[in-house]
């Protein structure tokens, strides 16, 4: 039997995973943008897991919701980076302090 | 411990997806990482499978693999980012990071392992009906104001997109122009003409 | 009677909208000197028919109310006229003068660019001055009162690109606005006190008798009579408008402004206010024996010490100037003696001599040029004859000489204050009695000096000099009658007959007027009398003095000069009264002013506590602004972290 | 009594007209100048039915409105005026007539928002003035200090950076403690209308926290020493508008503050702490007059002259207190607390006067230096006669409005306390002083440089608001009845507040 918490420890790992790569990332944008989708993924699984635990279907509503933002998010994220691309000839996270104080 | 199908393709997706995001974070190259992402998807999509999603797990191969992924991939050939510079990454950061990711990964397992559910149910969440069907209705009914608005996103997604990276009518290049179009009057494209008939003499 | 004291009020005031608007737009300077003219002539007319209303019609007083002003928690503020022998006889003397001066203008002011400008500012003076005269309340009498305070600032700065005129036009109006303070001071007491304003219900009040034994507590455990502190506040105010001891000092400046006016307002009458108000307020005065003694010394001193410094002014228009501060002196003085009507009488004489002689002086300057030094002056007389009469005959009215109107006013108040018993009543009477050997000395040292000896000016200035036209000379004629002859008249009525009848109130205790009236017997008599008082040969060794320094042997002058030339200084210095405001309020108050702006506010205020907290904010930011990298990942980390805090927190 | 909203409309018509005007600036058929007088007129005719229809007599607030707001916290859109609320109303109405017209040629740069500013703050200070509301009032409060800070800082003068900061954190420091006494007080209430605010019983510690709150909020505004010296800089760097509407009107609010909220929501308090106030006012009159003596900017003796004046509202609101304590009657605080609102108007017309001519002399010569001017009357006669006579009332000449709110402040507090009333009277010879010496140095004396003789005097325009205001000055200085009598009522109601413990 695959037991609720089995699931619950797997996506517990790739979030984890996911947030190593956005703290360790320096230099590609895009990766940044992959490892969110890899956390929507996670918090995705989390949901199934426990809509098949409870046998609700609403997790899995959720799950479709969180898919369509998700999809809208990288498509604005992508459009992004590629303005931001056209502006500095670069993607590398370490050079984006314009914010600095 | 019993060995069953079920618990297999369990902890073989798990691994291949694990596996796979792990290699997302660590390849240099680009393409490569959103192939390794590709791969989690598909591993995670089976273990939607798993726990009887079979529409979402579908969806997210459909969706995400085949058009969100490919996006991706469009983006990062066409801006032809130079992926060849090797320099010392993960250097200052790396036991930091790898430190607190792995905090909140014990601490959350740890929760589960206080708290968790460790007895399987056998519950079946779609008696009778497809799992399609049992979620078009509830997706048309009580979510149907949601589904609405996760439309509404999705157009102004597109917009937003599309204005952002939009740059504009390239100079030369030929195009529909609408605005013209609908501002022309019959006497712009029509010329009326009186002219003299003329009569042939040799008739 | 009503309509009367309305029209008095509004025709000068009118005049005087007409000719402002003249001036504004540039035009029609007929018009602007018509229409002040006769709205000063017509409140002239005026007046004395309510005069006559008061004198042959039986009406005792006339009390109208003009308008509400307002109407505060039952007190009520409300303007309106209060006419009796007192004020209707003011209102006479003062529209008459004030007519005269406005004809005189005509003449003096003929050439000046601002002639319209001019006559809007005289025939506003005299709204102002009728205003506060014919006033029944306080209120309105502080509104005539700093009416007249500001018209004065306005004319003595007349010629207002002169450095001189306009600092001398400030300092008349702030030595004012010290007195005025006072003034307001007293009128809040009174309030206090009677809880009104009105003159009537306040001197109900006050005869009732229930007011003298209320007490003040101005310091921690000492009590003041009220009525003590009301008429010293109020005396405060008087001393102000009537140029006394230390708050004279702004009336010889006041001579920078052009001659009429001296003669109309620094003379004749917005001078006198503060001595009319002392009257105007007897039934108060009466009651506080204290306060009336220090408005006897205060006069005194003023009459004696100002006439001291008119000998050795050299020019024509201060040596007035400072005969008018004596003078104002012996009025006060009188008041403080309780002969309230002498010092009246003496304000009426005063009124026409003193303008007669200013308005001579304008003569004699514009004769020469707008000179105005004596020594540059001398043997006029074969010159300007009708101006020497004229000044002659006010020279001798103000001296005293028997005959003379001066002689009856003076000679009383002398005798007054003589009898009089308040403390410090025998300081004043020798103050007053030495005053007149330096009245005489220095009326007759200018006589001599301008109209005897011999020619001092230029020749070109010899020249073309000739009598000024009608429109001046006009006006010294019939300000040479009254000045000779009106104490033939009324003074017996004005002095012991009880003209004032209830409008002046004295006690009983302060009989001063009465036992004097036991030896006089006519006017004759007592002008016949004179060579009999210790006073007549004072004034003539005064003149003698005169003759005998500046005619005789003018060598002399200088000899005392080299001899006490300490005292010469003092003198010069007029006692130090302008150094010592100059420095201490005058540069004191600028200094103030510069250490609480400077110190205060933009070190202090602004400095530290302002922008040093904004400045504390900009180096703790600055400190702050380093978290701030931009990174990405470094917000992301901190992210983290917090969530992990978080998390084991829980 | 009237049915339509006409609170309601004196709000939102000039307020309406404003943002109308900020839509087509860009358009050439409408003429900003044009249109922002015809809304100011458009107001002024409502004050007309404001005027005729209410009622001296009555205690309470007229021309009422309540709409239910936020239900879930008890707010309400509640309107309604009184005594006190209606003379500040028609004196917002006039000043903004001023500042438009001051506007009219000097201002050149983005005409139509420095209109549809000015427009849009005359509603927000009228809502001011008319909320019944505390948090409604606070909303109006706060949000007129927006188009005041873009006044300053768009149309101002060198330093306008420095003195919008300045104005703003100064006044919103204060008025931040103010939003949590409403809160406190709301809470305690259950509701948020000042009526009941003044009628809740209240303990000592919770006065006293709520009047210092207030307190810093209205002292700021007022403003009383020490935290006057944003005043002097905003008013320099402000357009001459701006500064009328400044002095005129942004000063006043912090009077009605003590009026509307102070004095009668913490009267044990104010009865503790009214010695303080005194105190501060008399620094404020003294000192300040001093001050004033030294300026060389016209602008900054006249915005310091300001502060002196206002002393004397505070002084006359807080020195009933001190009537109490000495066992005066009721009527020397009922002159007092007039007198103070006296003071509020008259001070409003001279202020806005004096600010007025100098934006004469500064759209001719561009200096606002003393230094730089004398002899002003040879090329500007009709300008020096309006002059003389707003710098004259400015020192409390009697027939002018400036006596008498002065003297009425005087008399009261000469009621409490000699030495009180002889310190504030020094103003009359302080005052005099520094007026003076301004018209002497500006006015008349030499000419400073050649620049002088080529002087025009003032034109129709500018002829027009002087003329508006001095007879207002003259007319107030004459018959302040006229204002008096409409505040009568109110008076007595806000001394029965003032007097009554709300202690347990």
């Amino acid at each position: 039997m695959i037991t609720l918490s089995n699931v619950l420890v797997v996506s517990t790992l790739l979030f984890g995973i996911s947030l190593a790569g956005i703290i360790l990332n320096r230099k590609n944008l895009i990766v940044l943008l992959m490892c969110l989708e890899l956390m929507l993924l996670a918090i995705n699984t989390n949901f199934i897991a426990f809509a098949h635990h409870y046998a609700d279907l609403a997790g899995q509503v959720i799950v479709f919701f969180v898919l369509t933002v998700a999809a809208a998010e990288s498509a604005i994220g992508l459009a992004l980076l590629v303005v931001f691309f056209r502006a500095r000839q670069t993607i590398r996270v370490d050079q984006l302090n314009s914010l600095k104080g | 411990m019993e060995i069953n199908i079920e618990k297999i393709l369990f902890y073989g997706f798990s691994t291949i997806l694990l596996g796979s995001a792990t290699a997302v974070i660590f390849s240099r190259n680009s393409v490569r990482a959103v192939l390794f992402l590709v791969l989690a998807f598909f591993a995670c999509a089976g273990l939607w499978l798993l726990q009887q999603a079979e529409f979402l797990a579908i969806t997210l191969v459909l969706v995400y693999v085949g058009a969100v992924m490919v996006l991706f991939l469009f983006v990062i050939m066409m801006l032809d980012i130079n992926v060849a510079t090797k320099e010392a990454r993960l250097v200052r950061y790396f036991p930091l990071g790898i430190l607190i990711a792995a905090l909140i990964v014990s601490q959350i397992i740890w929760i589960l392992w206080k708290g968790g559910s460790w007895v399987g149910i056998q519950g079946d969440m779609n008696p009778g009906e497809s799992n399609v069907s049992a979620i078009g209705k509830l997706l048309y009914t009580d979510y149907i104001y949601p589904f609405e608005l996760a439309g509404i996103i999705l157009l102004v997604a597109i917009v937003a997109a599309i204005s952002l990276a939009f740059r504009g009518r390239r100079r030369g290049t030929r195009g529909q122009k609408i605005k013209e179009q609908i501002a022309v009057r019959s006497q712009d494209r029509v010329t009326l003409v009186s002219l003299k008939p003329t009569i042939r003499k040799d008739l | 009677m009503q309509t009367v004291c309305i029209g008095i009020i509004l025709a000068p005031l009118l005049g005087a909208g007409i000719a402002g608007l003249c001036a504004l737009l540039e035009q029609g300077k007929k018009i602007a000197a018509l229409s002040a003219i006769g709205g000063v002539a017509l409140s002239f007319f005026l007046s004395l028919i309510l005069l006559k209303n008061l004198l042959w019609d039986g009406v005792e007083l006339h009390e109208g109310e003009l308008y509400t002003w307002g109407i505060v928690g039952g007190i009520q503020f409300q303007f309106g006229f209060l006419i009796d022998r007192l004020s209707a006889a003011m209102m006479v003397v003062v529209s008459f003068v004030s007519w005269m001066v406005h004809v005189y203008t005509l003449g003096y002011m003929k050439e000046d660019p601002g002639y319209s400008r001019f006559f809007s500012y005289t025939a506003l003076f005299t709204f102002f001055m009728l205003l506060l005269v014919s006033a029944n309340n306080f209120l309105q009498l502080f509104l005539g009162w700093e009416g007249v305070g500001l018209v004065s600032y306005l004319l003595i700065g007349f010629w207002y690109h002169r450095e001189s005129a306009n600092v001398a036009s400030m300092k008349a109006f702030l030595v004012n606005r010290v007195g005025d303070l006072g003034f307001l001071l007293g009128i809040g007491v009174i309030l206090l006190v009677f809880g009104t304003l009105n003159y009537q219900e306040i001197f109900e009040q006050a005869t009732r008798g229930d007011i003298a034994g209320q007490a003040l507590q101005l310091f921690q455990g000492h009590h003041w009579q009220a009525i003590t502190v009301i008429c010293i506040l109020l005396f405060i105010g008087a001393m102000g408008k009537s140029a006394q001891i230390p708050l004279h000092v702004w009336l010889p400046d006041s001579m920078e402004g052009p001659t009429p006016i001296s003669a109309l307002i620094h003379a004749a009458t917005m001078v006198t206010a503060g001595v009319f108000m002392v009257a105007r307020m007897s039934p108060l005065y009466e009651l506080s024996p204290v306060a009336s003694s220090v408005v006897l010394v205060v006069g005194a001193t003023t009459a004696l010490f100002m006439g001291i410094l008119g000998v050795v002014q050299q020019d024509i228009k201060r040596i007035i100037a400072y005969s008018t501060l004596s003078q104002l002196g012996y009025m006060m003085a009188s008041q403080g003696a309780s002969a309230y009507a002498a010092g009246i009488f003496h304000l009426f004489t005063h009124a026409f001599f003193k303008a007669l002689l200013f308005l001579g002086a304008g003569s004699v300057i514009i004769a020469l040029h707008h000179e105005q030094n004596i020594w540059k002056m001398g043997n006029l007389k074969r010159y300007l004859p009708i101006t020497y009469w004229t000044m002659l005959v006010g020279g001798l009215a103000l001296i005293g000489f028997p005959g003379f109107s001066g002689f009856y006013s003076k000679e009383i108040i002398i005798d007054a204050v003589r009898l009089s018993s308040l403390p410090g009543a025998s300081y004043a009477y020798w103050a007053l009695f030495i005053g007149v050997f330096f009245t005489a000395l220095y009326t007759f040292r200018l006589i001599f000096v301008v109209f005897h000896t011999h020619e001092r000016m230029d020749a070109s200035v010899r020249a073309h000099l000739t009598e000024p036209g009608a429109s001046v000379w006009i006006p010294l004629i019939m300000l040479a009658i009254p000045s000779l002859c009106i104490a033939w008249f009324v003074g017996d009525a004005l002095l012991f007959d009880g003209y004032f009848k209830n409008s002046i109130v004295v006690d009983p205790l302060h009989d001063a007027l009465p036992r004097i009236a036991h030896h006089y017997h006519s006017v004759m008599h007592f002008a016949l009398q004179a060579p009999m008082t210790p006073l007549f040969w004072v004034m003539t060794l005064g003149i003698f003095t005169a003759w005998f320094c500046y005619v005789k042997r003018p060598e002399i002058p200088g000899l005392i000069i080299r001899r006490v030339e300490g005292l010469h200084r003092v003198l010069l210095s007029k006692y130090g009264f302008d150094a010592f405001n100059q420095i201490v309020f005058a540069a004191g108050g600028r200094r103030l002013g510069h250490v609480l702006w400077q110190g205060g506010d933009q070190k202090i205020i602004d400095g530290f506590f302002v922008n040093g907290s904004a400045k504390s904010i900009q180096i703790l930011s600055g400190v702050v602004r380093q978290l701030q990298s931009g990174f990405l990942y470094h917000y992301a980390l901190a992210m983290l972290v917090g969530l992990l805090v978080f998390l084991l927190w829980m | 009594m009237i049915e339509w909203p006409l609170l309601s409309l004196l709000i939102w018509l000039p307020i309406t007209g404003g943002i109308f005007i900020l839509f087509f600036s860009k358009s050439e058929w409408i003429n900003p100048r044009w249109f922002a007088l015809f809304t100011v007129a458009a107001t002024w005719a409502l004050c007309v039915p404001l005027i005729l229809f209410f009622d001296r007599d009555a205690s309470n607030m007229q021309f009422t409105e309540t709409v239910s707001w936020i239900p879930t916290f008890n707010i309400h859109y509640a309107l309604g005026v009184d005594g006190f609320s209606v003379p500040l109303i028609l004196l917002t109405a006039f000043c903004t007539l001023l500042a438009v017209l001051a506007g009219w040629k000097s201002i050149q740069k983005h005409v139509a928002q420095y209109m549809a500013a000015f427009l849009i703050m005359m509603g927000l200070m009228h809502g001011v003035f008319a909320a019944r509301d505390a948090i409604l009032f606070y909303m109006f409060w706060e949000s007129m200090l927006v188009p005041m800070f873009l006044i300053i800082g768009i149309w101002g003068g060198d330093n306008r950076v420095y003195a919008t900061i300045k104005f703003f954190l100064y006044t919103f420091l204060g008025s931040i403690l103010m939003l949590v006494a409403l809160i406190y007080l709301g809470i305690q209430a259950g509701g948020f209308s000042i009526e009941d605010f003044q009628k809740m019983p209240l303990g000592l510690t919770a006065q006293l926290f709520i009047f210092i709150a207030f307190f810093m909020a209205f002292a700021v505004k007022v403003p009383m020493w020490p935290v006057h010296t944003w005043l002097p800089d905003a008013h320099v760097e402000a357009p001459t508008g701006g500064s009328v509407i400044l002095a005129a009107i942004m000063l006043k609010m912090g009077a009605y503050g003590f009026l509307r909220l102070s004095l009668p929501i913490a009267p044990d308090a104010s009865l503790l702490l009214n010695k303080w106030i005194i105190a501060l006012s008399l620094i404020a009159i003294v000192y300040i007059g001093f001050v004033s003596l030294v300026q060389r900017d016209m602008k900054k003796l006249i915005a310091y002259s300001s502060i002196a004046h206002m002393g004397f509202v505070t002084l006359g609101l807080f020195v009933g207190y001190l009537l109490i304590a000495e066992q005066r009657s009721v009527e020397s605080m009922q002159l007092g607390i007039e007198g103070a609102f006296v003071q509020v108007i008259s001070h409003g017309f001279i202020s806005a006067a004096l600010f007025l001519c100098v934006g004469v002399l500064y759209d001719r010569m561009h200096s606002r230096l003393i230094g730089d001017y004398g002899a002003v009357v040879d090329r500007m006669p009709i300008f020096a006669v309006f002059f003389v006579l707003f710098a004259l009332a400015n020192s409390g000449l009697p027939g002018t409005s400036g006596f008498v709110g002065e003297f009425m402040v005087i008399l009261s507090t000469l009621q409490a306390n000699f030495w009180i009333a002889a310190l504030a009277a020094i103003t009359l010879i302080v005052g005099a002083a520094y007026n003076l010496w301004l018209v002497k140095r500006v006015i008349f004396g030499q000419a400073s440089h050649g620049g002088i003789s080529s002087l025009e005097d003032i034109d129709f325009r500018e002829c027009v608001m002087l003329l508006l205001l001095a007879g207002a000055v003259l007319f107030v200085g004459l018959y302040p009845a006229a204002l008096l009598n409409l505040m009568h009522t109110s008076v007595d109601s806000l001394l029965q507040q003032m007097m009554q413990s709300k202690i347990g």
